[in-house]
């Protein structure tokens, strides 16, 4: 199997489980500010994601992707099946053929993923979204490897960046989905989608960048 | 949890399926695609009417499939919008010469659902068109970038389309009835206790004794304020200045006077808040045309109620009070 | 106390005057002995049904007067029995040359009210008969001397005599069919939670959150037994078997099946109710004929629900399923 | 106004104060095994009986008590309404025409009073009803009379023999009423009816025989 899909299938499968290990937390954080079905609804999706995980297409990463974004988007409802769905397979997209992907088809997938999000829901930087997460994320992670940090302590970076980010989320107003109407009250906690990036992203660094390309 | 429940993330579904199985002559359930289809639909000689969203509202909307309402419901887990295949497929069931309608409340993950469901079902050579419904006072335009919500006005939407569609009427015809009766229905809603998903199993958010949550949500999303409970006249005064004073309805207007409970908030509590708002709309010169009252929509044991106005004409009217047959009758 | 309610003790009439208001064509309320009637009742061509109770159990049974069910309704306080001389006003409001005849659920209060007033009401010539309905399994005859309650199967008694009075049977004649239908009907309850009656500002009693009461009165009276809430499926087992052996109902049988909410419990979890018996029933060989599923007799904001059983022959089926209009319809 | 009338009309002034004062706590002995709502009836129908107080017809005691007693039956719900309303109605009876009453005939219209209770609700003794209290009171007072006694001292021994009997109640299992459901757990608490019989010749003894014939 080429290395990029393995990396690609440890990053989905990484990605479950924290989904599956924070439904409780999750849930909690949206029920703050929103309807506190969050956790519940990643859950169901990357649930059915580990399910169907082995006769997954594996062609090549962008299929693997891009199945993976169709098996979330038709099992996870609520506002996240939608926007979870158009990451993976925006990134899938992005990742198209190739066998073999570098640092910066990587950074390209995560723009595209974080685009499709952005014409998917019409959010916008700073609306207390996930966006404000993975804006940040990527970003730290583009400037680490030009300023040729390894892959691994790249992401890493991108992680920490991310947490930074989606603390701050805290001080912002929602302007999307549900929390969106609690208005003023939405302000002193943070965004539910923001903190399950973070938390991604810190699992992805830890589990699996060690195995990775570094 | 003070609740009857097997598995808590098979809930939606076995609530399906006794739904089909008491109403076996009208309804099919098909659990491969969590939904709920009138047996005699789709009929090429009417639009399909289809509405999904998240569960925990019933009756909303699963229980007004039938004759003269919808054609078919999809709805998602308990307060989540349905998974995007899920709707595509019922679509596909429900495919009609003249075309399939979506009744949307207007939430981002319903929203966003059923764009990339009319994106997929188009691609297959289905007319899908979509109807957004938002008639929650409670939040307003200019602040929050994402609209009004849809609540208990939803019912009158479904009842109206329900029965153009029924007559004949082709899909322009069913979206311009449909946004004319939006135009004219605002509702407010006023929560006296939270309530627990199944398979959340602690309560969305906590309220003391004595306060009130007005402006609530129908998922329990925060409303206007949170403020003490003042008596049932004090508490219809503010639904009614909220909904009255937003259209506004006016001095001679006719309406339907809707009053709906939650969940938790017995029959008898909204008829006496229906009285009390009959009284003051009197007052105010607005004249009840057409009465309702008990759960229309809900979440789940929420103790609250909610306050809609429509505003009648001749057509609408004619519409409401068209024969319809759906499984929330009581007999 | 999460209530809707401005003075406590104007809770019932405040509830019958919204009532009325909003069924201004079929209902008439009179304030001064606190009765709901049909508009268009009494008729000399048909025996008046007439049924009294304690308030709290909406929509039983003032929200079941109209065509075909109750032409008057003479409500108590909230589960008191009402005073006898609004019974005996409400009989002399519904004389009619063919008699009256009482619905009266077995409670001491009122039978005794029911009995002073059938013995005033006959002292001014007009001809009273007196129904008793005890469907509860919960208490049995042998220990409790008072006898069984009157629970929900009370509705079907009611849609079974307002049909036979509606196509002009006589008071015999309508004694002896409210008699099979008791005959062959059984129910039990289950609470999930207490209640508060408005004017009392406290629950009645307290059960932890992982309880339940098994056998539940609808006024709050203890059942058989407190025990640890079960799934869903279990409770429908234990619910199932004790109606089930007390008649008994057998290999088969056809029957109507009811899930009956007793206020706090949303529709739901009474179809995922509904759904599992029908499937246990028809292990058992019974098949369920006719589907009902909702609140029909309440105790204000309880959780909980009752199920309710009865044997079907022609004669109950078609009255049941003869036409009525009441305003507990939803439109 | 005979002296008699103007006792009786105390004696129910001294009753419905009694009924108004603990509407709150009847209705809590009533929840404790019954449905809560004695209380509540109880006060209801007194209160009625105090609004039309002065316009009752006062030809004779019996006349007054009767209406007293017609009063109650068409307000006061529950089993209350027809139990109450009987008692006060045979009483009247009893009293007849007469003007003025000796003790004996107070003694039998406490008696007729006992026996339309027991005629119209069907209850023996021992069945955990407020005539588990009634019947000592009258018992008691029977025969502190016939030993001399002045009505005055009598009746307090009646209301301390009826509180005894209201006590005990504790230990049956009520066989009547709403009560009667709750079979083995309606031991260990009074009975309502029973308590409120016991405060109202509480009340009835220090309140009124102070004025009265003795
Ligand atoms: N329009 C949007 N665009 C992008 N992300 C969004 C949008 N609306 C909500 N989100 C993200 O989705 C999360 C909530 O997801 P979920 O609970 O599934 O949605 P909902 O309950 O509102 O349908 C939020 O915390 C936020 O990060
Ligand atoms: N059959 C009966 N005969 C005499 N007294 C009765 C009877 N049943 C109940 N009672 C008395 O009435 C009291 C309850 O009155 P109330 O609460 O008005 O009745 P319910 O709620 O049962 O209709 C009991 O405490 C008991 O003393
Ligand atoms: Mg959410
Ligand atoms: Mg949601
Ligand atoms: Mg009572
Ligand atoms: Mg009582």
């Amino acid at each position: 199997m080429p290395a990029s899909l393995s990396v690609a299938e440890d990053i989905v499968r990484s990605m479950a489980k924290t989904a599956l290990d924070n439904e409780q937390y999750f849930c909690q954080l949206d029920s703050v500010v929103g309807d506190g079905d969050f956790g519940y609804s990643l859950a169901r999706g990357f649930e059915k994601v580990m399910e169907e995980f082995d006769s997954i297409d594996r062609t090549d990463v962008g299929t693997f992707l891009k199945k993976v974004g169709i098996i979330i988007t038709s099992r996870c409802g609520g506002t996240s099946g939608p926007i979870w769905g158009t990451a993976f397979l925006r990134a899938g997209m992005a990742a198209g053929t190739r066998s073999e992907l570098g640092t910066a088809d990587v950074v390209a997938m995560l723009r595209a993923a974080f685009e499709g999000i952005q014409k998917r829901g019409g959010a916008a930087l700073g609306d207390k979204t996930l966006l404000d997460a993975l804006d940040p994320l990527i970003t730290s992670f583009e400037r680490e490897l030009a300023a040729a940090a390894k892959p691994g302590a790249a992401f890493a970076a991108a992680a920490a960046a991310a947490k930074e980010a989606a603390d701050k989320t805290s001080e912002l107003v929602a302007k999307r989905g549900r929390a969106a109407y609690t208005g003023e009250r939405s302000r002193g906690s943070p965004d539910a989608g923001a903190i399950a990036v973070t938390l991604m992203a810190r699992d992805v660094s830890e589990r699996c960048t060690a195995t990775a390309a570094d | 949890m003070r609740k009857f429940v097997n598995d808590p993330k098979q809930f939606v579904p076995e609530m399906l399926k006794g739904l089909a199985l008491a109403n076996p002559e009208t309804l099919t359930y098909v659990p491969q695609y969590n939904l709920i289809m009138r047996k005699d639909a789709p009929s090429d000689r009417k639009v399909s009417i289809i509405q999904g969203s998240g569960s925990g509202h019933e009756p909303a909307h699963v229980m007004a499939v039938g004759r003269g309402m919808l054609d078919a419901a999809c709805p998602g887990d308990v307060f989540s919008a349905p998974p995007v295949d899920y709707i595509t497929e019922t679509t596909k069931l429900m495919r009609s010469e003249k075309g399939v309608l979506y009744l949307v409340n207007n939430y981002t993950g319903d929203r966003l659902a059923f764009e990339m469901a009319a994106e997929l079902s188009m691609a297959e050579g289905i007319e899908v068109e979509t109807l957004i419904i938002n008639d929650d006072v409670a939040v307003s335009d200019s602040t929050y970038t994402v609209g009004r919500r849809g609540v208990a006005g939803n019912f009158f939407v479904i009842k109206a389309i329900g029965a153009a569609s029924e007559q004949g009427a082709d899909i322009e015809q069913l979206l311009a009835i449909g946004k004319r009766v939006v135009d004219v229905t605002r509702t407010m809603g006023i929560a006296l206790s939270s309530c627990t998903p199944p398979a959340k199993g602690v309560p969305l958010f906590s309220i003391a004794e004595d306060e009130m949550e007005v402006g609530i949500g129908i998922h329990g999303e925060p409303g206007r304020r949170r403020a003490k409970r003042g008596t049932a006249d004090e508490i219809v005064t503010l639904l009614l200045d909220a909904v009255v004073e937003d259209l506004p309805y006016k001095n001679g207007d006719r309406v339907a006077l809707m009053i709906n409970g939650l969940g938790g908030t017995p029959i008898s509590e909204l008829y006496l808040l229906f009285g009390r708002a009959h009284e003051q709309l009197k007052k105010r010169g607005i004249a009840v045309g057409r009465s309702y009252v008990g759960e229309y929509c809900t979440s789940l044991e929420m103790a609250g109620a909610s306050l809609t106005l429509v505003r009648l004409d001749d057509e609408i009217e004619a519409l409401l009070e068209a024969d319809a047959e759906v499984p929330i009758r009581v007999f």
